[in-house]
């Protein structure tokens, strides 16, 4: 019965998967339907095609204007809100006005020329004639200008709205390094980066994703250093991708990963230009999706959660040493309830005497087995955290601090839970922020291994952390073995200790690109200037021209 | 397709091995749930062939409930009792008989009463070696009179007395490793066959308002029966002949004062070889690094007359100390100081020859000690108040 | 043809040989109740004795860099001996991954899970080892080179906890026991670390190394296991002394017995790390090639749906092997290495003989 | 029991199921080759029936030609 259980659930998956593939095939753009192929001559019957496209909305705006002395009728359509005002009036609407065309006016398609060419000011003007066309460059914020007896529409630039300015990033605080973080805007994002790469080569490439948020999306890569198969890899994944809508660079991350049931994430993403111009700078290619202040990256390695861009702003001894800290924070915040639990409910000898006699003196007369001892303390410890992220900060602070002050007292001095328990928690807790890239996959991990602690002690840990590390093993990103990045055997120059960075020569062998040579070796002079020789000089005169 | 399949099939196996796993947590102990163990006697008991083995359990109280009064000292241990044939039937009784599990993985010492060392050990210390929560670390002790009394001894700074001994031993551990025996070292001696085996003796001393636990001396076991001690003077000239002494002191009496030396080092060369005549010689060469700790008298002594002395001095005391010994262990024919293992050691071709008769080698045994003592510290005077020069 | 096309690199090949070799020298109990303290001149003269054989290997690898050890069979012994051949060697792979696998439950048990059955720790093993061998050899060997490096500092860490232990007169006296008992562990060495080496020849077509570079990699590998092997039996001998042979485990009880103050004691963990640890990789690479051997024998291309039967396979069949320890250790001490030696040494030596003699392998190319 | 069926079970599933899908009757046989005595050597050891050690066996046929060390 229970088999005939388990083959009907399977089946049944099967059938869901079956279905899945059938539907989908190629992109239909329904709500298209009905519409025009080209635009007519008469003004009116456009106009009332264009309001039938815009589904009547009341914040499509339309113009009607009355051209020269002829009063030939035109109008100009624009979406309010999307459109700058400013440069409507002064780009659009007072040429238009003003203009006192010599002789009559040219007729139909003419006209048009004679518009885009003598009349307006703007800095993008082209004519199209697809009723399509006009309704998505209206969307983007154009105004569109019609006119009787003309069968093509000019599209001004008129783009403009209003966006948050360049400010530091909340997701990602430096101490030392730049404080500017991307906006919502993409062509300010795609800027942002540009303005720390200054190449040629950083090549910028422009799709548009979502079937009803025509989203715009663009990749940055160097073309001469990230490797064609990924890039490849990524622009297929992109083009397959078919959805509704992607409102946030998490849609595409979702869409375009390799291993979407694995804890682990295979994209990195982040809020700040320099590391993704970091990022580019070693291969990788980086995703900007408009209306979010995430660019994603691929490919991801494990190691990229550990490292900071502030490690390669600080100095070389003090990087390593928080660089291996961070590796001993996810291994706390992963394994430290587990252990508890291993220890002292399966593994007591290996609890010094005097420690196991404070631990168990704590635990004389708490109610709860220790499992869920712990897992209630861990759980309550994740209320916190969301409670805290969610709401305004001041409120947040007064949160945690209730939580964690008043609660965890509350807690041991009833008796309802031992002290070393909260303080196995709380180093737990405190440890997860070290990594927070990888806090997601540590939450998950830390409970299976809990479990796993729970029913084999130590020999279950041990196996859950082989699990682990066969898992990591056996994830890849976009073609790029998502562990190769802590192999014992090579890029050893920015593992667990990050050397200097005139060490670094090469990019990392784990990305695969091109061109391997990040700079010449060098050290520095370690001597006064005076003692430069003239050999060294003309070292540095031929190192200026070899880049 | 297949990818879907796999997956499920294998998170559906995951939840199995799961619930399998619910089934039983078979190592699974909460700490409310255990004993701990700090210390285990062995005692002879009325009737023949049978002991007494007292389990000495620490006890665990929880903070939160009640106000910790350190005053009633009854409440810091548990002591358990089952006159059982073997160790592991005892221990398995009280395991059936208390609300709790045995967790013996914390048990400090082993004690044995003086009877039960006397009768011999070795039939009743199998289950130690065996059981896989008992380590080789726990020390071995002999209780002066009964190990009971031993482990319910309530002390005034240590509420267990298992952990009081443990610290005690460790603190004579720095002076010399000779001082502390664990059942490893014990046993090796044991397994060894013709080395004796050691074991300091702990005694009781009831004094009107509190218990004290002393070290007296060391129980020297022939095979594996205690057959007499050395006492303290002796105990310390065997930790010397052992060499490895970190620090520790002197004390010399002569005619002319009584000195005090602090030692810095105290090494030995030990030669063993076979002389023509047949009997064993064994040459110890002890090098001593002493510092001047005390003196009195020395009154009529110049300082430069007395360093030289007290050289002498020292060397005539720690050799005769050596020899005070080294006669009680050759008195009982017991090995202590391996000098058999030395020899198979040194010379295994020859042992095998003469490793029968080790027992009659052993009494007629040669010692030649020599010492050789430093004194290159006075302390933080050079003068004492007494002497000659210091007077004004 | 070649079933699993994954590639690794001649680093990781020799890292996976080094770990294989480190895995077994947790069970150098065997070697240590028949030579007590002079144990360690078992493993030093096992590892001399070895070289050769090392050096066999590498010719063997050499001559066919393309071909695994199934192929050389079919080749030099042509099909009808060599399947026979073929099927014995896949038996002895199947015992000997089957034996680790009882090893590890065996000696799990014996460390820090005393009441759980068996059963359940092999299966969960036997799961996660399932997990990585579906993925292919370059996820098998991949974590190779963690493992020798945890394995190796853990073993210098150790060595420093003890130090104070340590006791030199130990090792003395050299030479006191009959010659056939320093054979018998020479014999116990060479066919239980070094002699199982012969797995290797199974995938190295997959390993990417120049012909220089194979013996070079073997014999780094070869001093890797051999330093980290002797290191522990010296430690154990000099810190044990004459009870060494009395245990099971005598690698446990050494680390039971440190002793730095309170804090530093009951490091025996760090044992039980490289327990689970080594003896995991272990069973994996049995495993993977178990899989292998079976999927070549049968000439099956998808050797992925064999993985969990043969794991299936592997726990039941372990677990018939031996009823007890006891009689483990005895068999592994008195008859093993007299089982083991023909897959382990005769027949490479006589395949190389044949091949020689044949002169194999024929240039198709040239 | 019932545990040791569901696991195999459990392995059929997963494992035969694309062997028979892809047709690949050699696999197949390779599959029930192992299958097959594992299911035989779990039922028997459920059963408490005492399975012969090949390796003892090994060892004491060994041992009767004299070859084996003590």
């Amino acid at each position: 019965m229970f088999l005939g259980y388990i083959f009907r659930k399977l089946s049944f998956l099967g059938n869901q998967y079956a279905l899945y593939r059938r539907t989908t095939g190629p992109y239909d753009r329904r709500s298209m339907e009905g519409a025009a192929k080209k635009l007519d001559k008469s003004l009116e019957k456009n106009l009332a095609c264009l309001k039938g496209m815009f589904s009547d909305s009341c914040d499509l705006k339309i113009h009607p204007l009355e051209l020269g002395p002829d009063r030939w009728p035109a109008a100009i359509l624009f979406i309010e809100g999307m459109a700058d005002n400013n440069k409507i009036t002064e780009g659009v609407l007072r040429p238009m006005n003003e203009w006192r065309p010599e002789g009559t006016l040219a007729a139909g398609q003419r006209l048009i020329e004679e518009l885009a060419k003598k009349v307006l000011c703007a800095g993008s003007i082209k004519p199209l004639s697809s009723p399509e066309e006009i309704v998505l460059e209206c969307l983007s914020g154009n105004t569109v200008v019609l006119a009787e007896g003309c069968t093509s529409g000019l599209i001004v630039g008129t783009k403009g709205w209003e966006k948050r300015s360049v400010s530091e990033p909340q997701a990602e605080t430096v101490i030392r390094g730049p404080r500017e973080g991307f906006t919502e805007n993409i062509c300010n994002n795609t800027a942002l980066i540009r303005r720390k790469i200054k190449s040629g080569k950083l090549h910028a490439e422009s799709l548009t994703v979502g079937r009803r948020t025509q989203t715009d999306v663009r990749l940055m890569y160097l073309d001469d250093v990230a490797s064609r198969q990924v890039v490849d890899e990524v622009k297929k994944r992109l083009s397959r991708l078919d959805v509704d809508a992607v409102l946030e660079s998490g849609y595409i991350e979702e869409y375009i990963e390799d291993a979407p049931f694995s804890p682990f994430s295979t994209v990195g993403y982040s809020e700040k230009p320099d590391v993704i111009a970091a990022q580019i700078l070693e291969g990788r290619v980086a995703i900007l999706v408009d209306g979010t202040p995430f660019v994603l990256t691929a490919p991801m390695l494990f190691i990229e959660s550990f490292q900071t861009t502030e490690d390669y702003y600080s100095r070389p001894l003090y990087a390593s040493l928080v660089r291996m800290l961070r590796f001993a924070g996810y291994l706390i915040t992963v394994f430290a309830p587990a252990l508890y639990i291993a220890l002292t409910s399966f593994h007591q000898e290996f609890i010094p005497t005097n420690l196991l006699f404070s631990i168990a003196n704590a635990r004389e007369g708490t109610p709860f087995p220790v499992l869920l001892e712990t897992m209630g303390m861990v759980f309550a410890f994740e209320i916190l955290r969301e409670a805290g992220i969610r709401l305004p900060r001041p409120v947040g602070q007064a949160i945690s601090i209730v939580g964690a002050l008043i609660m965890g007292d509350a807690a041991v001095s009833a008796g309802l839970v031992g002290a070393p328990v909260v303080i196995t928690v709380a180093i737990t807790a405190v440890a997860s922020f070290l990594v927070p890239a990888q806090n997601d996959a540590g939450s998950v991990l830390r409970i299976i291994m809990m479990i796993l602690a729970a029913f084999t002690g130590w020999y279950g840990i041990s196996m859950g952390f082989l699990a682990a590390l066969i898992h990591l093993g056996s994830l890849s990103s976009f073609g790029v073995p998502y562990f190769d990045g802590l192999a014992w055997t090579r890029d050893q120059e920015d593992t667990i200790v990050r050397l200097p960075l005139w060490f670094m020569i090469r990019r990392p062998k784990a990305i695969p690109e091109t061109n391997q040579i990040r700079g010449r070796f060098f050290i520095p002079s370690f001597r006064p200037h005076e003692a430069l020789d003239e050999d060294e000089e003309d070292a540095d005169e031929r190192r200026g021209e070899g880049t | 397709m297949r990818g879907i399949w796999l997956k499920s099939a294998g998170l559906l196996m995951v939840l199995l091995l799961f619930s399998l796993l619910l089934a039983g947590c078979w190592d699974y102990h909460e700490l409310e749930t255990l004993f701990i163990v700090t210390g285990v006697g062995l005692d002879k008991a009325a009737e023949p062939e049978k002991m007494e083995i007292i389990l000495q359990i620490g006890k665990t109280r929880s903070p939160a409930t009640g106000s910790s009064d350190s005053s009633n000292q009854k409440d810091s241990i548990i002591l358990m009792k089952a006159i059982k044939d073997t160790t592991v039937e005892g221990i398995m009784q009280l395991d059936q008989n208390s609300s709790r599990t045995l967790l013996l993985h914390h048990n400090q010492m082993m004690i044995l009463g003086r009877d039960i060392a006397e009768a011999g050990v070795k039939g009743r210390i199998d289950g130690f070696l065996r059981n896989q929560e008992m380590r080789m670390e726990i020390l071995v002790m002999v209780a002066d009179r009964r190990a009971e009394e031993i482990l319910s001894a309530k002390l005034e700074e240590e509420q267990i007395s298992s952990m009081y001994l443990y610290g005690m031993m460790q603190d004579l551990y720095n002076i010399s490793p000779y001082y502390k025996i664990r059942m490893l070292d014990f046993v090796s001696r044991l397994r060894d066959g013709t080395s004796s085996a050691v074991a300091p003796i702990v005694k009781l001393d009831e004094l009107e308002d509190k218990k004290e636990l002393k070290l007296e001396g060391m129980a020297i076991f022939k095979e594996d029966k205690m057959v007499g001690s050395l006492n303290d003077q002796e105990l310390q000239g065997y930790i010397w002949t052992m060499g490895d002494v970190r620090q520790s002191g002197v004390a010399a009496q002569s005619d002319k004062g009584r000195a005090v030396f602090h030692i810095a080092k105290l090494e030995t060369k030990r030669e063993v070889g076979l002389k023509p005549e047949g009997n064993v010689r064994v040459k110890l060469s002890v090098y001593a690094t002493l510092d001047v700790a005390e003196l009195r008298g020395f009154g009529e002594m110049t300082p430069l007359e007395l360093m030289p002395y007290l050289v002498d001095l020292s060397e005539k005391q720690i050799s005769q100390q050596i020899m005070a010994a080294f006669k009680a262990a050759q008195e009982l024919d017991a090995d202590i100081y391996g000098f058999g293992l030395d020899f198979h050691r040194l010379h295994p071709k020859v042992w095998k020859t003469i490793k029968k008769q080790w027992d009659q080698l052993f009494r007629e045994l040669e010692l030649d000690v020599e010492v050789n003592v430093k004194l290159p510290a006075t302390g933080q005077i050079a003068k004492s108040l007494e002497m000659e020069d210091a007077k004004p | 043809m070649r079933i699993d096309k994954g590639s690794i690199s001649g680093m990781q090949f020799m890292f996976a040989m080094a770990c294989y070799i480190q895995a077994s020298t947790l069970l150098t109990s065997f070697v240590a109740a028949v030579t007590t303290q002079d144990s360690w001149l078992a493993a030093l003269f096992g590892s001399l004795v070895c070289l050769p054989l090392i050096w066999l290997f590498r010719s063997l690898m050499v001559m066919f860099p393309n071909q695994n050890l199934l192929e050389i069979l079919d080749e030099v012994y042509g099909p009808v001996l060599g399947k026979i051949l073929g099927a014995a060697y896949c038996w002895f792979f199947i015992t000997l991954a089957s034996i680790n696998l009882t090893d590890l439950g065996d000696f799990t048990k014996l460390t820090i899970m005393e009441e759980t059955p068996n059963v359940v720790l092999l299966i969960m093993c036997i799961l996660v080892a399932a997990m990585a061998v579906r993925k292919g050899v370059s996820l098998v060997t991949r974590f190779s080179d963690f493992f020798v490096t945890v394995a190796f500092s853990i073993l210098v860490v150790s060595i420093v906890l003890v130090l104070n232990q340590i006791k030199p007169a130990n090792f003395l006296p050299i030479f006191d026991q009959p010659p056939i008992k320093y054979i018998q562990g020479t014999h116990i060495i060479a066919t239980i670390p070094y002699g199982e080496l012969v797995v290797f020849l199974m995938i190295h077509p997959n390993a990417k190394m120049s012909r220089r570079d194979t013996g070079r990699y073997l014999l780094w590998a070869f001093f890797l296991g051999g330093f980290t092997m002797l290191f522990i039996v010296l430690r154990d001998v000099a810190v044990l002394g004459n009870t060494l042979d009395m245990f099971t485990i005598p690698s446990l009880v050494t680390l039971r017995l440190v002793n730095l103050g309170m804090a530093l004691s009951r490091v025996e963990i760090l044992f039980v790390i490289i327990l689970i640890m080594l003896l995991f990789f272990k069973i994996m690479v049995l495993y993977y090639i178990s899989v292998l051997t079976v999927a070549h024998l049968l000439k099956i291309k998808k050797y992925r749906n064999l993985v969990l039967a043969l794991g299936a396979l592997m726990v039941t069949y372990g677990l018939t092997l031996y009823p007890c320890p006891v009689r483990h250790a005895a068999s592994a001490q008195e008859t093993v290495p007299f089982i083991w030696s023909p897959f382990e040494i005769l027949l490479p030596l006589l395949t190389f003989i044949v091949a020689k003699i044949r002169k194999l392998p024929v240039r198709k190319e040239m | 029991m019932i545990t040791v069926l569901i696991f195999f079970a459990l392995i059929l599933l997963i494992d035969l199921y694309p062997i028979v899908r892809r047709r690949s009757w050699r696999g197949a046989f390779g599959f029930l080759l192992l299958f097959i005595p594992a299911l035989t050597l779990a039922i028997l050891q459920q059963k408490n029936i005492e399975v012969p050690s090949l390796m003892l066996a090994l060892g004491d046929l060994l041992k009767s030609w004299g070859i084996s060390y003590r």
